[in-house]
């Protein structure tokens, strides 16, 4: 089953390869042909990944002895829903993308990008040694760049050209940092493997530099205010099919890098690190509610809802505790689904009022398009974290966990934390409520609602994307358990090491 | 000390001082030619490592070709006689050239002194009849490519001269 | 038998001195000399470590021959250029060198 | 599958992983599954919703059985527990015990008498599914937090009702005040339940468990030691149950629900969501008593909302809101019963008059609805003289009131009787609480007659010609400016100072002739409604039985005279003020600017918009700042830039220069290299 290992990631990024390539230098690639490939490369993919999700096979391999990296494949508790979240999210999109293709490019590079960005995605959460996990992190930038340059909104492409601009300099600067913190850390421990990067024999002090360069760097693709200026540029500017993926893959490698990279090798630097960033997370939680509650652009908002949705995350990850740890990683999958789910439907609803203006006056969505508001109301309740759906247990899972936090953490600072962070989740309703009451609600004054236009309505892929999200949102919510079991093992053994 | 050291002194010191004088010197031409002592100090240098092929190469090439070239040269761009200060480098470039100067000599020579240590080591130049047969044997090819080198080197040269350069005015009003 | 670090000495000081003449001066025919001089020491190296070494191969004075080869097509190309620049501009001061017309 | 021979008829225990307790959940749930999944039309929807709305109930009804039989699972699983690490444990089960079960099969009741009866009302609403489904969502999340025994479980259903009274407040959406009302409803409820997290996790993370028996034994051992620590959870809780139960400072987000449907109206007042703080302060009542510093509080807010709904429930305008603030003040009342119980006692006086009161409360709610059906209105010139034609409606809105006004033998007095007992029997004892609870409770019986006292004589007033005439009239509900989002801030109409919209000037329009007969609930609702004027009949037979336990055996005569002596003489003031009123409304002879704010609930909701305005201001400056730090991330790269063209200038563009430059840095590369080597 080893060949799965490679299937999971090579499928996707060979064809992506095969597609970019071959458009230009072969022949052009009809955007059937392009779909037809990528769909196939991506269920192969996705069934590789499941077989790897459950078989569990170990690849370690002698790579570069030059420096200490080997060709290592593996997966545990933590890695394995990010895995099949991103192939799942992988087929989801380019079902999406067959739907709504923008213009800008040819079909093929624009699948040919989206199957490279999961690749990479994929690539990243199988890797267990740390220059591979960096050389998988980066390779997903270009193809990001070239969906938010080439393929974003026409209307603007000087916000076009500085949103992608923006987030590849503030992504590569971020890379560089933590690239300084990897090598640092793989030369204390002589290794490259994030297994026995645990094993450094640093000083505090000197962890707490190497994590402070860390978090910055992954801070960055989290994002963490304050540097989050870059998501929302993004994310107005991406086609819905690279929104979806800028949310449910390119931020959980963030989370997990700090997980991987942060929190299990560096446990001395954490614990002091952790007032600063979990202020950071919790600042970025209200100020992310804020901001939504009078931002203008529906796919701003969402990309807001992001910054605060992962400051929870974050605040469970500084906690050091088991509660707060199983509590990000369990917010780091809702919010991936969620916020896939949101972009889907705010990207149709885009692309077919032609912007995403909350000011204009529309007719409600509920009488419009039945399906897609229902999606958008399960969106944004799972947003404001509405039990029974996924959003829930991982925002009030965190706030429990940074109430007690582990180790020498400041107990009164954190608690401060908590309740800010539970103030957050009152701004959620608010501006989750906001949105439906404009968007789903409708201005409407009186009278009997008319008839649906069906026509206006979601169906085909468009459809079976949103309600498959829907219920994958739903399933979260409402049996938390099948997530919170996968990730408990390897969480109880993180705590092991680090909990000392 | 053995007869080596002190040859070898005598011979080092002639052209590392004539080399100071060729890089100080306000006279230009003086500079061309205390190269020359220099360069023919630094042959006496290779004879006394055994390397009296590469000796010979060096008068013939280096003091034969290379420097009167320099003074061909000098003379073509109308190097003043005499003492001449137009082309004084400011003094704080002189000073920092002088600290890299010496800096990158005191460098150099640590790092090769410790690299090599400070042993008597016998001098083993080989004959020039083994020299050779390494020359035209092991190291043929680069030779000949050397040979190409320079036969370009030449065309290269003869180009350079030929270009259809003016003074900056006319070529100026050319391009107009 | 001579000391090793005799050699050594001198050829960092040639270095030394070289680099001083590139750097200290204007005209363009002086910086050539202290490029000479870099050159020199250069060989010198090869040939020092070659005879305390024994090499077989012949490297060490090899190497300076082809070194001094070089030296001598580069000195042929530098001064047709230097010739060329005084040609265009009269001089053939470095401190200009980089100036636009 | 059932008589596998692990079932007992006897006790009728069922060794079986599915019981009872969660079929009450699971089956009502199904609702809404069934409903979105399989149908389109709306009476497959209502098959679907009369069917497991009933089978809910059967379920809640076979746990009752099963609770007095002995049959009963405590605590069964629920999803299973979470592994969240050594620090707590969160088991998630249900707890089944008597009031619980009491409280569901209460639910469960209202929630099918509701759906049976929302066929009717809403016959040709397009989204009649929609409204089904939430109302099944609804009671499911009811009864999760009724038989809940893990406070997390309490959150997930506390939240879902919020949620399910967004969408069944909301759900004409059509018009911009059921919309507001809907928006002020959720956000004032989640406002007030944000420190309800923190009270969780400050209690099931001291007890190391979010399990509520947990919980209880920890606290009640801990209570000396870490007395600060508890006084701040159920304070923070007392705070999520205020806004939930609409108390003080919270109060106002409930006479603006009743914009919705009045099925919705009368699940949310009656048993569900207002009720949950009693039930959720019931299941922690051993705590309370630990907490000297929050039953104060508790009975504070509890009285002053008590006391000030009843005054305003008589100053209302309109009946329906008249009967959503006496929601508020007998909600008050059931946290009085909680507040002045002693240590030893359980949480059985609080659950009583929630069971009382669910049952008439539902019932004058959908008496409400079916009368506005017949007059289109709920304004009293509307309803005034509604019931005078019709004497099964008469019959069952007078047993409501009675039971409401809490005339014995009916199910209010039973209730409300024994609240005031108690607290009278503490207040001598000596007890602070008890005393002021007691002062208000004596208020509350006297407004409490009034208003139901002035509620009859406007639906039995026979002077119906007269009201043509008359132009003066202050609009059912009002249009005020929004809770501060930006975008509602301009899109409503002015208005005057009697809530009117200043462009409208049009008389109102009323029928001319009220022909009640013709427009009545089918079979099922009727049905319904009947059901719940027998049991505010005969509930208060239920204090008799084992499954409360209460000291009905020695009630204060004296007292019970007293308080009925004097509800005589309030009724008959009521009715002195009422003759040669147009409308036979008492309140007619208080001053209009009165009426008019208190129709308002006296502009409480603009210290809301007040604080939605500040908190949409504090937003902008957010975004304000946030567009400066984006400008300064925009401007780093020019910046950068100007750095290095700086450095360029300094640079001479002289070769030889540069090589100096340059040479200085691989010197000083060498050097570094050489030491370090």
């Amino acid at each position: 089953m080893v060949a799965a290992l490679f299937a999971a990631p090579l499928a996707p990024v060979v064809a992506g390869l095969a597609l970019v390539v071959g458009d230009r230098s072969i022949r052009s690639v009809s955007r059937h042909t392009a779909y037809i490939v990528s769909l196939v490369a991506m269920l192969a993919s996705l069934l590789a990944s499941i077989v790897v999700a459950y078989d569990r096979p170990v690849l370690d391999r002698q790579w570069v002895p030059e420096v200490g990296m080997r060709l290592h494949l593996a997966v545990d508790g933590i890695s394995v829903p990010l895995l099949l979240m991103t192939a799942a999210v992988g087929v989801l999109v380019v079902l999406h993308a067959r739907h709504e293709q923008p213009a800008g490019g040819t079909p093929a590079t624009f699948f040919g990008c989206l199957l490279l960005v999961i690749g990479g995605g994929i690539a990243t959460f199988l890797v267990q040694d740390a220059i591979s996990f960096f050389l998988a992190f980066e390779v997903v930038l270009v193809p990001m760049w070239v969906l938010i340059n080439r393929f974003g909104d026409r209307r603007d492409p000087r916000e076009r050209a500085r949103a992608a601009g923006t987030f590849v300099l503030y992504t590569v600067l971020g890379s560089t940092l933590m690239l300084v913190g990897i090598l640092t850390m793989s030369f204390a421990a002589g290794t490259t493997d994030l297994a026995g990067l645990a094993a450094n024999p640093m000083s505090p002090g000197k962890q707490t530099a190497v994590a402070a360069l860390l978090l910055i760097g992954l801070g960055i693709k989290v994002p963490m205010w304050p540097l989050h200026s870059w998501l929302p540029r993004a994310h107005t500017v991406a086609p819905t099919a690279g929104s979806i993926l800028l949310a449910a893959v390119l931020l959980k490698m963030g989370t997990y890098g700090v997980v991987r990279l942060v929190v299990a090798p560096l446990p001395d630097g954490v614990e002091r690190l952790a007032p600063y960033v979990g202020t950071c997370a919790v600042i970025g939680i209200i100020w992310g509610g804020l901001v939504c509650l009078v931002e203008r652009s529906l796919k701003r908002l969402v990309a807001w809802s992001s910054v605060a949705h992962m400051g929870f995350v974050l605040l469970g990850l500084m906690s050091g505790t088991t509660i707060g740890l199983q509590a990000a990683l369990f917010a780091n999958i809702a919010h991936g689904v969620i916020s896939a789910l949101l972009f889907a439907v705010v990207g149709g609803l885009k692309h077919r009022w032609g912007d995403d203006d909350l000011d204009t006056a529309r007719r409600s969505l509920r009488d419009v398009s039945p399906r897609l508001s229902l999606a958008l109301v399960i969106g944004f309740a799972a947003s404001m974290g509405l039990p029974g759906l996924a959003g829930f247990w991982g925002e009030v899972l965190a706030i429990f966990g940074a109430w007690t936090p582990g180790g020498d953490r400041p107990t009164g600072w954190f608690r401060v934390l908590a309740m800010f962070a539970s103030l957050g989740a009152v701004l959620a309703a608010g501006y989750a409520l906001r949105v439906l009451r404009i968007v789903w609600h409708g201005p409407a004054e009186g009278g009997l609602p008319p008839e649906p236009e069906p026509a206006g309505d979601a169906r085909g892929n468009e459809w079976l994307v949103t309600s498959v999200l829907s219920a994958a949102t739903i399933v979260l919510g409402v049996i938390p358990l099948i997530l919170l079991q996968t990730t408990s093992g390897a969480v109880d053994q993180l705590m092991a090491v680090i909990g000392r | 000390m053995t007869t080596y050291d002190v040859l070898f002194t005598i011979a080092g010191a002639i052209s590392v001082a004539s080399a100071l004088l060729a890089v100080s010197t306000k006279h230009l031409i003086h500079s061309a030619l205390w190269l020359i002592v220099s360069l023919v100090a630094l042959s006496g240098c290779y004879f006394v490592l055994g390397a009296e092929f590469v000796a010979l190469v060096q008068l013939l090439v280096y003091v034969g070709a290379v420097v009167i070239l320099v003074l061909f040269a000098l003379m073509l761009t109308r190097a003043p006689i005499g003492r001449s200060h137009e082309h004084d480098t400011p003094l704080m470039q002189r000073a920092a050239a002088l600290v890299v100067g010496a800096a990158t000599a005191a460098l150099l020579a640590t790092v090769l002194i410790s690299a090599f240590g400070n042993d008597k080591k016998r001098v083993d130049g080989g004959t020039t009849h083994a020299l050779a047969t390494r020359l035209f044997g092991t190291w043929v090819w680069p030779f000949e490519l050397l040979s190409a080198l320079l036969l370009v080197a030449l065309i290269a040269a003869l180009a350079l001269a030929r270009l259809p350069i003016g003074r900056r005015d006319t070529a100026r009003g050319a391009v107009k | 038998m001579i000391h090793s670090a005799l050699p050594m000495i001198v050829v960092g000081l040639l270095f030394g001195i070289g680099l001083y003449g590139v750097l200290a001066r204007r005209n363009a025919v002086l910086v050539l000399i202290g490029v000479e001089l870099m050159l020199a020491a250069a060989g010198l190296l090869f040939v020092t470590v070659g005879s305390l070494t024994s090499d077989a191969m012949r490297a060490g004075q090899v190497m300076t021959i082809f070194v001094i080869t070089i030296a001598a097509a580069e000195i042929a190309v530098a001064l047709g250029v230097i010739l060329a620049v005084f040609r265009a501009r009269g001089n053939i001061d470095m401190a200009q060198a980089g100036e636009r017309e | 599958m059932l008589t596998d021979g692990r079932f007992d008829t006897s006790t009728l225990a069922l060794d079986f992983p599915l019981q009872p307790s969660h079929l009450a959940v699971v089956l009502q749930v199904a609702i809404p599954v069934l409903i979105l999944l399989v149908t389109r039309r709306s009476s497959h929807a209502f098959a679907i919703a009369g069917l497991f709305s009933f089978l809910g109930l059967a379920a809640a009804v076979a746990l009752l059985v099963q609770q007095t039989r002995g049959g009963a699972v405590i605590s069964p699983d629920s999803i299973g527990e979470l592994p969240l690490g050594p620090g707590i444990d969160v088991p998630l089960h249900l707890q089944v015990d008597r009031l619980s079960v009491l409280v569901a099969v209460a639910v469960g009741l209202v929630s099918w008498a509701v759906q049976l009866f929302t066929r009717w009302y809403l016959y040709s609403d397009p989204r009649y599914r929609q409204f089904a489904s939430a109302v099944g969502l609804f009671t499911a999340a009811m009864e999760l937090v009724v038989l809940s025994g893990d406070v997390l479980l309490i959150l997930v259903g506390w939240e879902l009702m919020g949620w399910c009274s967004y969408l069944l407040i909301g759900h004409e959406s059509e018009r911009p005040k059921a919309r507001r009302a809907a928006y002020k409803a959720f956000i004032v409820t989640r406002i007030a339940d944000a420190p309800l997290v923190i009270g969780l996790a400050i209690l099931s993370l001291g007890a190391h468990s979010t399990g509520i028996d947990a919980i209880l034994r920890h606290w009640s051992a801990a209570a000396d030691a870490h007395g600060t620590a508890l006084t701040a959870a159920l304070l923070c809780l007392i705070c999520a149950v205020a806004g939930k139960s609409a108390q003080v400072p919270f109060q106002d987000w409930l006479p603006d629900a009743m914009e919705g449907p009045t099925p919705a109206s009368a699940l949310i007042h009656a048993a569900t969501m207002v009720a949950a703080g009693t039930v959720v302060l019931g299941k922690l009542v051993t705590l309370l008593e630990l907490s000297d510093t929050a039953r104060v509080v508790l009975a504070l807010v509890a009285s002053i909302s008590m006391v000030g709904a009843g005054v305003l429930a008589f100053l209302q305008h309109d009946l329906k809101r008249l009967l959503a603030w006496s929601t508020v003040s007998q909600v008050g009342l059931m946290l009085l019963g909680l507040a002045v119980v002693s240590a030893d006692q359980t949480a059985d006086l609080g659950i009583a008059h929630l069971l009382s009161h669910a049952m008439f409360k539902a019932l004058l709610f959908l008496m409400i609805g079916w009368l506005s059906v017949v007059v289109s209105g709920t304004t009293v010139e509307r309803l005034s003289g509604a019931l005078s034609k019709h004497p099964e409606a008469r019959r069952m809105v007078g047993i409501g009131l009675l039971a409401l006004a809490g005339v014995p033998p009916l199910v209010g007095f039973v209730s409300k009787d024994l609240i005031v007992d108690e607290a009278a029997r503490r207040g001598i004892d000596g007890d602070f609480t008890a005393r002021i609870a007691f002062a208000a409770l004596i208020c509350v019986v006297l407004l409490t007659a009034a208003y139901t006292m002035r509620m009859w004589l406007i639906l039995i007033h026979r002077t119906g010609s007269q009201r043509v005439q008359v132009r003066e009239w202050v609009e059912d509900s009002y249009d005020v400016q929004d809770v501060g989002i930006v975008e509602m801030l301009t899109d409503l109409p002015q208005v005057d100072i009697h809530g009117r919209p200043t462009d409208r000037t049009a008389p109102i329009e009323l029928p001319d002739d009220l022909e009640l007969a013709d427009q009545q609930p089918g079979g099922g609702a009727r049905f319904g409604l009947q059901l719940l004027a027998l049991l505010s009949v005969v509930g208060g037979l239920l204090v008799l039985s084992p499954m409360l336990d209460v000291d009905w055996k020695h009630p204060n005569v004296w007292l019970i005279g007293a308080s009925l002596l004097l509800m005589g003489a309030v009724g008959l003031l009521v009715r002195l003020m009422s003759v040669g009123t147009v409308y036979g409304d008492a309140a007619a002879r208080v001053p209009l600017f009165v009426r008019a704010s208190a129709s308002r609930g006296f502009a409480v909701d603009s210290l809301y918009v007040a604080f939605g305005r500040s908190i949409v201001a504090l937003a902008q400056a957010v975004s304000r700042l946030d567009d400066v730090l984006d400008r300064g991330v925009q401007r780093l790269p020019a910046l950068s830039a100007t750095v290095v063209r700086r450095a360029d200038r300094l640079h001479t563009h002289r070769p030889t220069s540069g090589l100096v430059a340059v040479s200085v840095g691989l010197v000083a590369v060498g050097l570094m290299g050489v030491i370090l080597w």
